[in-house]
């Protein structure tokens, strides 16, 4: 079951003026008891999301809340070599990654699998990377996102550059990439910034701000704010309440509207906290307080949106028996899909280095080859 | 037939490239209104204008790295690298992602991009301008490594590079770049990939076999002349592909000397030269009748240039190497 | 003696380094209150203190280059680079300074940095996890690097390397981090760098000579178990130091065995062993009874986990290549 | 001739507070005409420069031109392989060096000849580089300040990382990193504004903005200002008009009495000219207009402070005969220092590579000292 089940598509509508919205601090739409936040310019960006699309952006968030906690329960069974919970992080993954076209391409770093449900990759494709079956669980241009990135900042300019393509090609979609708040740090990150502002490329910087890379936190990256850092490039940017799915998809639909205008490159840093650990090998208890968890608990971006539905009535029994069916159903192919996980055979070792001949692999394919059968002949 | 600098053909090749397909752009570091320092993208920018032929910020990393997004949105771009000694703060985009995304993404990705390199000293250059890095890249899998020596090599190798689907790092030898040569430009020159990664023999010989690329393919020539002089058959053998290597031209001409001299600028310390050596003589162990030797750069770092010509193999180191494989000392 | 593991083995070097020497400070991405991702450098914050063990902000660039500024000043910094496939965006400063600066400035500025890296494959991560990049830096003048295969080494390698006036990349077996040996902790154990590049002949052999550093010595001493077990006798050297290297033991070994296998987990083509061929076959050339044979990582970029047993070299890879030294086909 | 010749040294007091000093645009002290501008907070902090530094000041600036313009002739002469010349921007090296003290370190880039001159660097020795017979002219411990980095934006990370140092030490000096409008692209040059925001290490960033960077017009690097792109990895940055010595004096001192002090980093942007080629090899003609550099010329440095001495009557005959001859004894030492160069041995290839003994370099240099010896008994 993915995201590309019958569901209202989010397409932005081209605002009256695209450009840059300014606003001071945070930009929130539902407050924390579910009430909406008044008199935000954003909340015009979102007017057209009604009853249907914000149950249907509650079910994306409780479903890819359980994709993780599946895939981190199959990791500690032992089916994954490794796997990086976005628990916290929903909001800020499915408000973003809703607001996009088709035709817009994500460029992501490796924590976004609510980014890729809602892009409509299989779950138990996600899983492949992570148990160690491929390098990439699935065809970016079938898609329009990349898989994993782990080289933090690297596929900031790969945006950037598919971004200036975009406008070359007189295109009207956008490039985003998604990067942390570590990333920040990196050469990479600077670079891209600094050529999309050059070349006024299409292209989104979404930073999820999650407070912390790995034992580090933010504080230690940078002295400012991230948006500050944007705007040092020239590159207009919002903050956003990383963990209100309303706000999140009302500022991206919003750089994504500068991006097809072309007024040039948007950063958006998302505020959220990632509630888990870096990774399930990482230990936050080493370098972080439970008050602090605590703290950012009360902000969870689930219970965000099921307040919000309650105050405005939509939150009905059938619905909810509904939602917990969906997660039930996509952990449950999840699960069969990863353990019918087909391993990938030896000679595969050598499959697509190069996409033309290349004498080296032809010959060292072959002697592999020939060393295997030598084992099944005379064992050593 | 044109006769014209190594430079001029480059710059030829690159047009043609242009014209022939509307995916290819070029991208560096002042290759627009000045052509380049070298003058190797001259007039480009004029004739295909600034969306073609792109004058980037200063930052290499960004160079590759906006290059690799535009290659993932279906265009070829054609890097140049302003200098040799520059590479290096694109090396993390080159060797973790130029050399792995095709492999990566079971070739849904393609990275047909061209990295141009003006390599190698002998131009009395300050520091970081005249080094030799092709084995940081010859050892980086998913990476095509080549160099050309000569005017029309320029010219048909850069547009069999432009061409491949894979990654090509394009090693220029900057010193040779005025040096004229015939190139046939007249019909539309061949741009399919399949000789791109043949050596060439240069000169057929009897005595010892000389193999190098680059700058120092002149130098072996001129070598290979003394010798004859001097009684001496050389045979000299343009690499042309330093990844992959050409071992099949090598392997023959080896089992007819049964002596081989590696020559290249870089450190002999892991220099092309250290693997060529160690795959002919498993490949032709008892064709040897000595060691094959290896004449290139020492192992320190590119000196001032006032010490230069010591530290580059010329004509009497290449020789002495000679002599050495002809009387092997037991 | 005490028995401890490789990983706390360095620990208890860096430990070492930092009480001996006020001038040591330990840089790198969360190696403070999370002790390093790999709990080597667990402890060393809480009791040295914030600005002697430094977390840094995640650029690996920028550790490197203010570690040199550091070095300039006066400090001995010891960085840490996460895991090996997080170095190349750090390959400018390393290779055009670090590398560099002593000979640039003719000895007036030393570069006594350490930059560990835990390298190699067979725990099953994912992309950039896994890599083996030695032989760039191998191949770079001005640089030194070494490789522990075991606790005791661990221990004291580190020490001398920190000790060191030159710049030394430390490369650490992260896949042996776990396995213990004993280790001489009690005496103050000399951190005269004198013997750091020194290979060490683990198993005395007659029959060949298996050359290797690292995560495969293990293997090694395996395959000349079983090779012994077999009537094979294998003599089994632990190379150590990659830059430079001590050929004077390996050729010493191989005159005596007339036959050997160099094995490593990088890539073959460009890999240590090439040099190593090379310059034994020159040394050994009439000692040698049949071509020197390398067992490495094959030439494809690392794999995803679930291949990486067929992509290491094994034990079977290694005496596959050991029985066709024993009977090479003409 | 050597600036360390008996002249006042212009030691920072320290300001009652340094918090950084915001101002809205360019800080300009001496107008085109001469006179003073009215009302600069920054007019306090040169208020010590009497009659005496001023023309101290102004025989330094004619100083490094004449040595540029000697080194630019004696490039043309094939002395040297390559000259960056400074013309145009003496006003933003003298003015920023002087501010200096002896125990600040400088890392420099490639064109910072007029900061080597007044380190003390003997002009003869900045030339051996240039002339390809060292890969350093001086011992940087000695002058307090670094050989020529080719490498573009390298500097400011070592200069960052020497400042932590400092800071560890608590010492009170401070470190400054040259570099040029250009090098603002480079990554580095991002993360050493982060990693000095961060550890609040006491290095000031000098970036001479030229507006080129060889062909490539500042506006290619950067949409914003370089001081915005300061600003936003937290770094206070003031922009100066860099052609006015007076004003780069006293914003350099006002960058390091906050490094001393202890409060952090500081970006200066100096607006400056290159009046020159980028180096000998290159041709302006073809990127830029005889208009943009006419345009430049009426800002030009030296005539500024010349008329600010005219204007206050410091310029009599006397003063300027003696800086004229100063200027000449300085070009002809430079000249015969030039051609009096001794080139380093063959043999020297192999010394300093480490600073302990290393099997390989040994063997190669045994072996080359053999093959050399060959040729003087039987040259082949
Ligand atoms: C170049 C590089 N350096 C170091 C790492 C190791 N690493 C992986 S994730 C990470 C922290 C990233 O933090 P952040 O950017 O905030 O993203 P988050 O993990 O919080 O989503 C680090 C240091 C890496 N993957 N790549
Ligand atoms: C990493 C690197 N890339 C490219 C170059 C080639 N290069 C030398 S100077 C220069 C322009 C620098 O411009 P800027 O930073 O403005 O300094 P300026 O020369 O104007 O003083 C370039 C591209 C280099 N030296 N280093
Ligand atoms: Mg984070
Ligand atoms: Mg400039």
């Amino acid at each position: 079951m993915t995201a590309t089940d019958a569901r209202p598509v989010l397409a932005p509508r081209m605002a009256k003026d695209s450009a840059a919205l300014r606003v001071d601090g945070l930009v929130q739409l539902i407050q924390i008891d579910g009430r909406r936040t008044e008199g935000s310019p954003f909340a015009e960006l979102v007017a057209d999301v009604g009853p249907d699309e914000l149950r249907s952006l509650y079910r994306d968030l409780v479903i890819v809340r359980r994709i993780d906690a599946e895939a981190t329960a199959l990791q500690r069974q032992g089916e994954l070599g490794l796997w990086a919970p976005l628990l916290g992080q929903e909001a800020a993954q499915v408000g973003s990654a809703r607001a996009l076209r088709r035709d817009d391409f994500v460029f992501s770093s490796y924590r976004e699998h609510g980014v890729a449900y809602c892009r409509g990759v299989d779950p138990a494709n996600m899983l492949r990377f992570w148990r160690g079956s491929t390098l990439s669980g699935w065809d970016p241009y079938e898609f329009g996102m990349t898989t994993p990135a782990i080289i933090v900042g690297s596929q900031a300019l790969h945006a950037t550059g598919y971004a200036m393509g975009i406008a070359l090609d007189e295109a009207d979609s956008a490039a985003i990439a998604y990067f942390g708040d570590g990333a920040t740090s990196q050469g990479d990150i600077s670079e891209a910034l600094g050529f999309a502002a050059s070349f006024e490329a299409p292209v989104v910087f979404f930073c999820q701000n999650n407070q912390w890379a790995i034992s580090e936190p933010v504080r230690l990256q940078a002295h400012t704010s991230i948006t500050q850092r944007g705007e040092g490039f020239g590159v207009p940017s919002l903050q956003v309440d990383g963990n209100d799915v309303l706000a999140v998809l009302a500022v991206t639909r919003h750089a994504l509207q500068r991006a097809y205008a072309g007024l040039g490159p948007t950063l958006i840093e998302a505020v959220t906290y990632r509630m888990g650990p870096h990774t399930t090998s990482d230990d936050p208890s080493r370098y972080r307080s439970a008050e602090e968890v605590a703290e950012w608990r009360v902000k969870d971006p689930l219970a965000r949106v099921r307040a919000l539905l309650e105050v405005e009535g939509l939150l009905d029994a059938a619905f909810q028996s509904e939602v917990d069916a969906a997660a039930d159903l996509t952990a449950d192919t999840l699960r069969r899909g990863c353990l019918a996980t087909v391993e990938p055979e030896p000679l595969s070792l050598f499959d697509q280095v190069y996409a033309e001949p290349h004498s080296l692999i032809a010959s060292e394919r072959a002697q592999f080859a020939d060393y295997r059968a030598g084992f099944d002949e005379q064992p050593t | 037939m044109t006769t014209m600098a190594l430079g001029k053909a480059i710059n030829a090749g690159l047009r043609r490239t242009l014209e022939r397909d509307p995916k290819v752009v070029l991208m560096g570091e002042d290759i627009g209104k000045l052509g380049g320092v070298f003058r190797v993208t001259e007039g480009l920018q004029r004739d295909f204008g600034p969306k073609r032929v792109i004058d980037t910020p200063l930052a290499e990393s960004g160079i590759i790295g906006t290059a690799i997004g535009l290659a993932v949105r279906g265009y070829r771009p054609v890097c140049e690298i302003q200098f040799d000694g520059f590479i290096y703060p694109a090396f993390d985009q080159i060797v973790s992602q130029v050399a792995k995304l095709h492999y990566r993404t079971q070739g849904k990705v393609k990275m047909p991009l061209t990295i141009r390199v003006p390599f190698g000293g002998g131009i009395g250059a300050v520091e970081h301008h005249s080094e030799s890095p092709e084995a940081y890249f010859a050892h980086t899998p998913g990476l095509r490594v080549v160099s050309c020596s000569n005017a029309a090599d320029g010219f048909a190798m850069i547009q069999q590079a432009v061409a491949s689907d894979d990654p090509v790092l394009f090693f220029e030898p900057k010193r040779r770049y005025w040096e004229k040569g015939d190139v046939d430009d007249s019909a539309e020159t061949a741009s399919d990939p399949g000789t791109l990664h043949q050596a060439r023999v240069l000169v057929a010989g009897t005595d010892a076999t000389v193999a190098t690329y680059g700058p120092l393919v002149a130098t072996a020539l001129a070598a290979a002349r003394t010798a004859a002089e001097e009684g001496t058959s050389l045979e000299v053998i343009d690499l042309r592909s330093l990844s992959p290597i050409d071992f099949e031209t090598i392997a023959t001409s080896v089992k007819k000397t049964g002596r081989l001299v590696v020559a290249h600028e870089a450190p002999v310390f892991l220099g092309l030269g250290a693997e060529i050596a160690a795959r002919i003589t498993e490949r032709c162990f008892f064709h040897l009748e000595s060691p094959v030797l290896r004449v290139g750069g020492f192992d320190v770092p590119y000196p001032a240039s006032k010490l230069e010509q010591y530290f580059l193999p010329d004509v009497d180191r290449i020789l002495h190497a000679v002599d050495q494989t002809l009387a092997p000392v037991p």
